[in-house]
C-alpha cells in the first residue's frame, strides 16, 4: 500500500517498521525530558510563560526549525526524514549551548541532549541506508551566546518549548507513516 | 532591558531598590514604554518612578519596603500586544547572619585515630553558611600559639568535623573553634582549650563469667565470678573501672563497686542472694591522667552460685 | 648478596630456578662462604651447585622443581657464628593465567541511564587480575565498527561494570566483551552484539484495586476491579503487560491473562468463586519492539465481591 | 624526697608527676604500635628473626640509640632526658626513611613514626620548661638509603627491633621517677 498519495512524484521509499518504531518511541522519550525541562524551569526560576520571552527571544536570535515536509497532506518522505534531522541537530546546538544553565537542570539537560543527538543520528543513519543522506553532513549555525543567567535560562524555555511543538509534528507524522 | 538590586542579599525584613534600565536603542519597543514589575508570580505593577536619562534610557525604580521571603525572583516587563514581554529577571534572597555556633565539644578516638568535633549551629540563617572548625596546637596554658592546624570543613550540613592524626599533637594541648560565616557575616564559638588524649572516649572492657565447673573457681554459695580485659586499643593506657550490679527485680536498684583495677583474671562477687538473675555492667576510665568515662558494657546475665 | 629468579611469576606447579651471588668485597664474610638457601618457614638447605666466577663472586644455583605456593618466600643465608644471616630475600609468585570470562549479560537501567554489565571472572588465577569491559558501537549486523568507546573498569573485585549514558547510544547496537588480564597472559569473554534499548530492564506497573464503593464500578458479584499505570520512567515505551492471579488455597496455581495494555484505568476481572482472597500480580514487556518482561509486581491480596 | 641518690651532682630537677605519667603512657602506646609493626613484618614478609639480620644492618648502616645515662644506677636527669630526646628522634627519622615499605604496613608505620615524634616533642618541652634544653633542636643525621623492598623491609625489623630495646630501658627509667 502506497503510504502518501501524491502522484507524479518518485514511488514511496521503504520504511522499515522497526525503524518507524523506534522513532516514535525516541520521539516520546524526548517529549517526557523536555516536559520535565520545562516544569523545573517554571518551578525553579518563576520562568512559566514562553509567550513573555518571544521579544527577548528575537535579540537572542533563538532559532526554531519547521517540518513543513512531514505534514500528512504533502508528506515527501526524502524531505521530511532531511527536515526532522536538521531540526534534530538544529535543537541539539540549542540545548548544548544552554551548558552550565544551573546545576539542579544540567542532569536534565544533558539526558535531553544525548537523546536528540542520538535521535538525529537515527535518522542520518536510516537516510544513508536508503541512499537517501547527502555526501556531507549538515553543520551547525552559529548559536545564541548568553551574557546573563537569566538569558540562559529564558533561551532554556524557548528551545524547549520550540522543541515540544517540533516534536508533536513529528509524532503526528510518524504515526502516519506507521498505520497509514 | 537590565534589572540592579541595591544588594543582592538582605537581611530579613530589611527593605531592597530596584532599578530596570531599557536603552534607547531597543528598537522593537515604544520610545518611551512603560516598565512594569512583578514579583514572583504576583501581579505586574508599576515602579515608584520611571524617568529618562539624558542618553535616552528608561528607568524604573521601585523599592520593596520588607523582604519577607527568603528567595524572591524580580521580574522587569514590558506591555507588547495584549500581553507582557519580560525584559529581566533578578534572583533577591534574605536571610540572617549567623549565630555563634555553641556546644562546641570534643571526643577522640582510638580506632580511627581522629578527633571528632561536633557543636550546635544555631538558628537557621536561610542562606548559604559555611562551618569550619579552626585550630592550633599551644602550649601547658593555650595562651600561645604554635602551629596551626588546617580547617577542617565539615560535610555537607553535618555539625561536627574530624581532625586527622596527622594534624594532631596528642599530648600538646591545642585551642578549637568553630566559625560560621555567611553573605551577611562571620561569627565564632568561643574557644575550647583541650589536649586531645584527655577527652579520649574508650571503651568498655568485656565483662565474662568465669565457668563455675573450673576448679580454679571454688564453689562459694551467692557469688558470681567475673573476669574482664581492658579494651585492646585502649590498653596502653592507665585505667580504673566500676562494675555495678543489679537483681533482676522490679524496682531494684544499681550496686556500684568502684577502684577497679583495669583488668582481672579472676574477680569473685559475693553475697549475693535476693534474686535468681542478676545484671552486671563495667566501665572505665583513664586514671590518674584525666579521661572519659566509656559508655556501660552491654549487660551481663548471671545467676549466682547456690 | 643478591637473588635473582629465572621468573618472578609462574604457572603454578612450574619449575623455577634461582640463583644467589656474594660479591668477593663483602668483608665480614669468609673468602667462600656457604650459601644456604630457605623457603618460606623451611630448613636451611644448599643449593645445587656453588662456583666462584671469575671476578671472584660466589655463585650458588638452586632448582625449584614445583611451584606448588601462590606466594613463596625465598631467602639467601650464610653460616654466621653459631647462626645464620640473611642476605637477600625474593618473593616468588605462581597462579593461572586467566581463563575466558564467561555468561556476559547487560542491562539497560532508565533511572541511572546506565547500561549494565556483569559476568562470570572463571576459576581463581591466584594472581592479581584484571577486568576490563571493551565496546564499541557498531551498525545493524554488528559488524563494523564506528567509534570506540571508553574501556569500562569494574570496581576492585566486582564482576560488574556499567557504562554511563554519555558513551551510549541507546538505538544503535554495540559490540560489548570481557577481556581478563594479568602476568601469565591475556584472555577475552565471546562478543555480545545488542542495542541498549533492547535489554532495558522496565519496573512492573503499581497494581491498584479500585475501591468497590465508588458508584463507577457498580458491584457485580465473582468480581476484582483493578486499575495500574506504567512505571513513570518507561512510560514513554510502548508496552504490553500480563496479569496473574491464585486463589490462596493450598495447591491452587496462578492463572495468565496476558496481552494486556500498560495502562487501564478500570480493569474488570470477574468468575472469581473459588477462595475468599486471591493474590494478583503484574508484569510489562516492551512491545512490539524487542525487550526484556520486568519483574512480577509486588502481590495484592484482595477479596472478590459476593 | 629526692629522685636519685647521687652526690656531687646538682640537686635533682622536680619533673611534674603528670609529665611522667604522660611518658609513661606514650612510651606503652608507641611499645604497642611497634609491636604490631614487628608481627606485621613477621608475618606478611617472615621476616621473623632479627638476629639474622645483623650483617645486613651493619651494612646498610641501621643506627642505635643508646639510652646509658637513664640507668637506674647513675641517672643523671638532664642528660637521660637529653638522651631520651635524642634517642626518639633518631628512631623517629629512621622510621621515616622506611616511608614505602609496602602498603599493608604503611597506616601502622605511619601512625607510629607520629607517636615517636610527638613523645620526642612532649620530652624537648618539658626540658625547655625546667630550662635544660640547649639553644638548638638536633639535626638528623644521615640516614640508611635502601635500594630494594627487601632492604627496606629488613631495616624496618631493625629499627622496631632497636626501639623496642630502647623503649624497654626508658619505661623502666620513668617507673623508677614516677615511684621511686
Amino acid at each position: 500500500a502506497p503510504l502518501v498519495s501524491v502522484t507524479s512524484l518518485p514511488p514511496p521509499l521503504p520504511l522499515p517498521r522497526s525503524f518507524l518504531l523506534k522513532s516514535l518511541e525516541q520521539v516520546r522519550k524526548i517529549q517526557a525530558g523536555n516536559s520535565v525541562l520545562l516544569e523545573q524551569l517554571c518551578a525553579t526560576y518563576k520562568l512559566c510563560h514562553p509567550e513573555e520571552l518571544v521579544l527577548l527571544g528575537h535579540s537572542l536570535g533563538i532559532p526554531q526549525a519547521s517540518l513543513s515536509r512531514c505534514s500528512s497532506q504533502a508528506q515527501q518522505l526524502t524531505k521530511c526524514l532531511s527536515q526532522l534531522h536538521g531540526g534534530l541537530f538544529l535543537y541539539q546546538g540549542l540545548l548544548q549551548a544552554l551548558a552550565g544553565i544551573s546545576p539542579e537542570l544540567a542532569p536534565t539537560l544533558d539526558a535531553l541532549q544525548l537523546d536528540v543527538a542520538n535521535f538525529a543520528t537515527t535518522i542520518w543513519q536510516q537516510m544513508e541506508s536508503l541512499g537517501v543522506a547527502p555526501t556531507v553532513q549538515p553543520t551547525q549555525g552559529a548559536m545564541p551566546t548568553f551574557t546573563s543567567a537569566f538569558q540562559r535560562r529564558a533561551g532554556g524555555v524557548l528551545a524547549t518549548s520550540h522543541l515540544q511543538r517540533f516534536l508533536e509534528t513529528a509524532h503526528c507524522a510518524l504515526k502516519h507513516l506507521v498505520q497509514p | 532591558g537590565h534589572i540592579r538590586l541595591s544588594v543582592p542579599i538582605v537581611r530579613l525584613g530589611d527593605p531592597v531598590m530596584a532599578s530596570c534600565t531599557i536603552s534607547p536603542n531597543c528598537s522593537k519597543l515604544d520610545q518611551e514604554p512603560q516598565i512594569l514589575w512583578r514579583l514572583e508570580d504576583g501581579p505586574n505593577q508599576p515602579g515608584d518612578r520611571q524617568q529618562r536619562l539624558p542618553d535616552g534610557t528608561q528607568e524604573s525604580i521601585i523599592t520593596l519596603p520588607r523582604v519577607n521571603l527568603t528567595k524572591t525572583f524580580v521580574f522587569c516587563l514590558v506591555p507588547w500586544g495584549n500581553s507582557f514581554q519580560v525584559l529581566d529577571q533578578a534572583e533577591l534572597q534574605a536571610g540572617y547572619p549567623p549565630a555563634s555556633p555553641s556546644n562546641l565539644s570534643c571526643l577522640m578516638y582510638l580506632t580511627t585515630n581522629r578527633l571528632v568535633c561536633q557543636w550546635e549551629p544555631g538558628p537557621e540563617t536561610h542562606l548559604p553558611t559555611n562551618f569550619t572548625l579552626k585550630s592550633f596546637r599551644s602550649r601547658a596554658d593555650c595562651q600561645y600559639q604554635e602551629d596551626s592546624i588546617l580547617d577542617c570543613v565539615p560535610e555537607d550540613r553535618q555539625n561536627t568535623c574530624s581532625i586527622a592524626r596527622k594534624h594532631l599533637f596528642l599530648y600538646q594541648n591545642m585551642v578549637i573553634w568553630v566559625q560560621a560565616e555567611n553573605a551577611l557575616g562571620i561569627s565564632e564559638s568561643p574557644k575550647l582549650c583541650l589536649e586531645p588524649m584527655d577527652v579520649v572516649k574508650l571503651e568498655p572492657p568485656e565483662l565474662q563469667a568465669l565457668d563455675g565447673s573450673r576448679d580454679l573457681v571454688p564453689r562459694q554459695p551467692g557469688c558470681l565470678w567475673l573476669s574482664w580485659k581492658p579494651w585492646e586499643p585502649g590498653r596502653f593506657m592507665q585505667q580504673e573501672c566500676e562494675l555495678r550490679y543489679q537483681p533482676q527485680l522490679r524496682g531494684a536498684n544499681w550496686t556500684l563497686v568502684s577502684h577497679l583495677p583495669s583488668s582481672e583474671d579472676q574477680f569473685k562477687l559475693c553475697g549475693l542472694h535476693r534474686a535468681p538473675v542478676y545484671s552486671l555492667q563495667i566501665r572505665c576510665i583513664r586514671s590518674p591522667l584525666p579521661g572519659l568515662w566509656s559508655s556501660w558494657s552491654p549487660a551481663l546475665q548471671l545467676r549466682p552460685t547456690i
